[in-house]
């Protein structure tokens, strides 16, 4: 019965956090400029790697693998945003500036190539 | 299923590198290198290759990445246009393709178990590598026992670039462009990089340890530590500055790394032949063979770590000083 | 089963595409560090080829389970060849860059007609 | 299961790798390798448990752990860059 329920769980989990990567893939591809898509792409991120992890935790069991897993987890959550924070940090520094009206799809003269 | 993937994955590949050649902009070619890198890894690792998947994620990931963006600092990162002559060039490619496509028709399909390659000595060193070793890992194995002469020779290329990189850079600028800058303090005003980076740096450091030892029972070995390790380094050198990574690990101890991991190698070789072996044949450093292969192994992995990390060091640190002349 | 025979070349296409792509590089464009590039993807393309051949149908990477009977594993010596190959690769290829970086600062440009016209 | 997460993760890629190709600035482009990156890691990780040997997760621990440098390595590089010039237009 537990099995049952753990197997459900899992599943649920990770096809959760399919749709989470795959939201983060959407939106990292059509929001307008490069603070929106970052937005999109790193909380996505986050969700999707805690789903898709806990549920392949759920899957493997008390072994070592499940170990690895929550290893794996802890460090991606660490770096994910620091990762982000400092694609943000680096773009503001050369001056990109975070305008929500442009639409850096479509180059107007000013904005860097 | 797996295989299909593998198929998307290499035609991401094609894309990428035809991206890669398009671009005028070096940085984004840099950036499309690494994501190179990493389809290449996730194809290795569905190919089988374990191993050879860790070491481009080792070499790749980091110290590819780094190095690159530190030579363009010193060089601009615009490609100019260039008019002409590339018709020639894309003919030329365009029938060599052809030429080379062809030519697969006539080799074994991918996966076929009666292909030549799998009649001729793998089988053996797949069967001996338990009866010779004794542990599972029968790439380490190849490695460093069957094929050890081939690997001492990779170890002294690396040692060989290691030092033609310092003979270059090592030389002062010409006279014009000298005006050094003073010591340059990494990210140190930036927080959450300094925490989170000085969190992981002990694990990096770690894992390399653990893939160093563990690489007779799982995938990794010397010249994948090696460079896990040299990556935890270049991000403490990113962090804190370079002179505190030049402080933490001088420049003297990369070298002695390099020189010493050659020398290792070497010398347990040498060591088996005053104890009456061949050249690198382990058996006889202990009274059981079985237990001089894996005592040889581990001492030449060891070796092979110190090497691969030192000299990726030593070259890190030699465009980073060179970055601070210019 | 025609497509799926047709489908066991496609890793060597890649391999001749690739390959093709990193050579044009090589030999069409004029910026140093553009033409070391190309050669790094041409290098990972002979990498590709040497890892295609070492898959066994049904497979699984050479490092032997304990109490599992009967497993088929890929062949290890290619392996072995492209594992050494990468990292002598990188150094190989921060040897090419050190000696653009000296070029650059001795002639002010790393395009290759440039260098030849202020000789 | 995993055969769903895996697709997921390889349309995302795809979807990653359009906006590396398309910019439009620079920045966009690193965002896009960072974000192939994590998905790298979760699909060698969905590829290890399809496989069946979960062994193989010590790759995707090393792209955990060193996928950082490179970013962290490109701030460094629009650092240094800044401060050689002030304006920062040159792009």
């Amino acid at each position: 019965m537990i099995d049952i329920v753990l197997d459900v769980l899992s599943w649920i989990l990770i096809l959760l956090g399919s749709a989470c990567v795959l939201i983060g893939g959407i939106g990292g591809l059509r929001l307008p400029n490069f603070y929106t898509r970052i937005h999109a792409a790193s909380l996505t991120d986050t969700m999707a790697t805690i789903l898709i992890f806990v549920g392949m935790m759920l899957q493997a069991g008390f072994t070592l693998a499940t170990l690895k897993l929550f290893a794996i987890m802890l460090f991606l959550l660490l770096t994910g945003p620091t990762a982000t924070y400092a694609l943000a940090n680096a773009a503001l520094l050369s001056g990109l500036k975070p305008d929500a009206v442009t639409d850096s799809d479509k180059p107007k003269e000013n904005t860097p190539e | 299923m797996i295989l299909i993937f593998g198929l998307f994955l290499l035609s991401l590949l094609v894309i990428t590198a035809v991206a890669i050649v398009r671009t005028k902009d070096l940085f984004v070619a840099v950036m499309l290198t690494s994501i190179f890198s990493l389809l290449m890894a996730a194809n290795f690792f569905i190919l089988d290759a374990a191993d050879v998947a860790l070491t481009e994620a080792a070499v790749g990931a980091g110290v590819t990445t780094v190095i690159f963006l530190c030579a363009l600092a010193l060089t601009g990162d615009r490609e100019k246009p260039r008019e002409g002559g590339r018709g020639l060039a894309l003919g030329t490619v365009g029938v060599l393709a052809l030429l080379i496509i062809y030519a697969t028709f006539d080799k074994p399909r991918l996966g076929d178990p009666d292909a030549p390659v799998h009649q001729h000595i793998a089988p053996w060193y797949i069967e001996k590598t338990t009866e010779y070793m004794d542990f599972p890992n029968v790439v380490t194995a190849i490695l460093s026992s069957f094929r050890g002469y081939d690997t001492l020779g990779e170890v002294f290329v690396v040692f060989a670039a290691c030092i033609g990189v310092l003979f270059i850079l090592g030389v002062s600028p010409p006279r014009k462009l000298l005006r050094v800058k003073d010591s340059s303090n990494g990210l140190r005003h930036h927080l959450i990089p300094q925490v989170v980076g000085r969190l992981l740096i002990p694990f990096i450091v770690l894992f390399g340890l653990y893939t160093q030892f563990h690489g007779e029972y799982g995938p990794g070995g010397g010249f994948q530590a090696g460079a896990i390790i040299a990556t935890g380094v270049i991000l403490y050198a990113l962090l804190e500055g370079e002179d505190n990574a030049l402080r933490a690990i001088p420049r003297g101890v990369l070298l002695g790394m390099v020189v010493g991991g050659a020398l290792l190698f070497g010398g347990v070789g040498i060591v088996c032949m005053l104890m009456g072996g061949a050249f690198l044949d382990y058996s006889v450093l202990a009274a059981d063979p079985v237990w001089g292969q894996q005592l040889g192994i581990l001492i030449i992995e060891a070796g092979v770590g110190m090497a691969v990390c030192g000299a990726l060091l030593a070259i890190f640190h030699a465009f980073a000083a060179r970055e601070r002349m210019s | 089963m025609k497509l799926l025979e047709l489908l066991g070349y496609f890793n060597y296409w890649v391999f001749a595409v690739i390959l093709t792509v990193g050579l044009y590089a090589v030999i069409s464009k004029t910026n140093l560090i553009k033409k070391l590039i190309g050669l790094s993807i041409f290098q990972s393309a002979v990498f590709l080829m040497y890892i295609t051949m070492d898959k066994v149908e049904g497979g699984t990477a050479p490092i032997i389970q304990a109490g599992v009977e009967d497993q088929i594993f890929s062949n290890p010596l290619p392996q072995v060849l492209i594992l050494t190959a990468i990292v002598v690769g990188v150094s190989t290829l921060s040897l090419g860059l050190a000696m653009v970086v000296r070029i650059s600062e001795c002639y002010g440009t790393i395009e290759e007609n440039e260098i030849l016209d202020a000789d | 299961m995993y055969v769903v997460v895996s697709v997921a993760i390889l349309v995302t890629m795809v979807l990653a790798l359009v906006r590396a190709l398309k910019g439009p600035t620079v920045y966009d482009r690193v965002l896009a390798v960072n974000v192939f990156g994590t998905k790298t890691v979760l699909l060698l990780a969905v590829i290890a448990f399809l496989y069946g040997r979960p062994d193989f997760l010590d790759l995707a621990l090393a792209y955990a752990l060193i996928n950082m440098v490179g970013i962290l390595a490109v701030l460094e590089f629009f650092q240094n860059r800044s401060q050689r010039t002030p304006k920062g237009e040159d792009d």
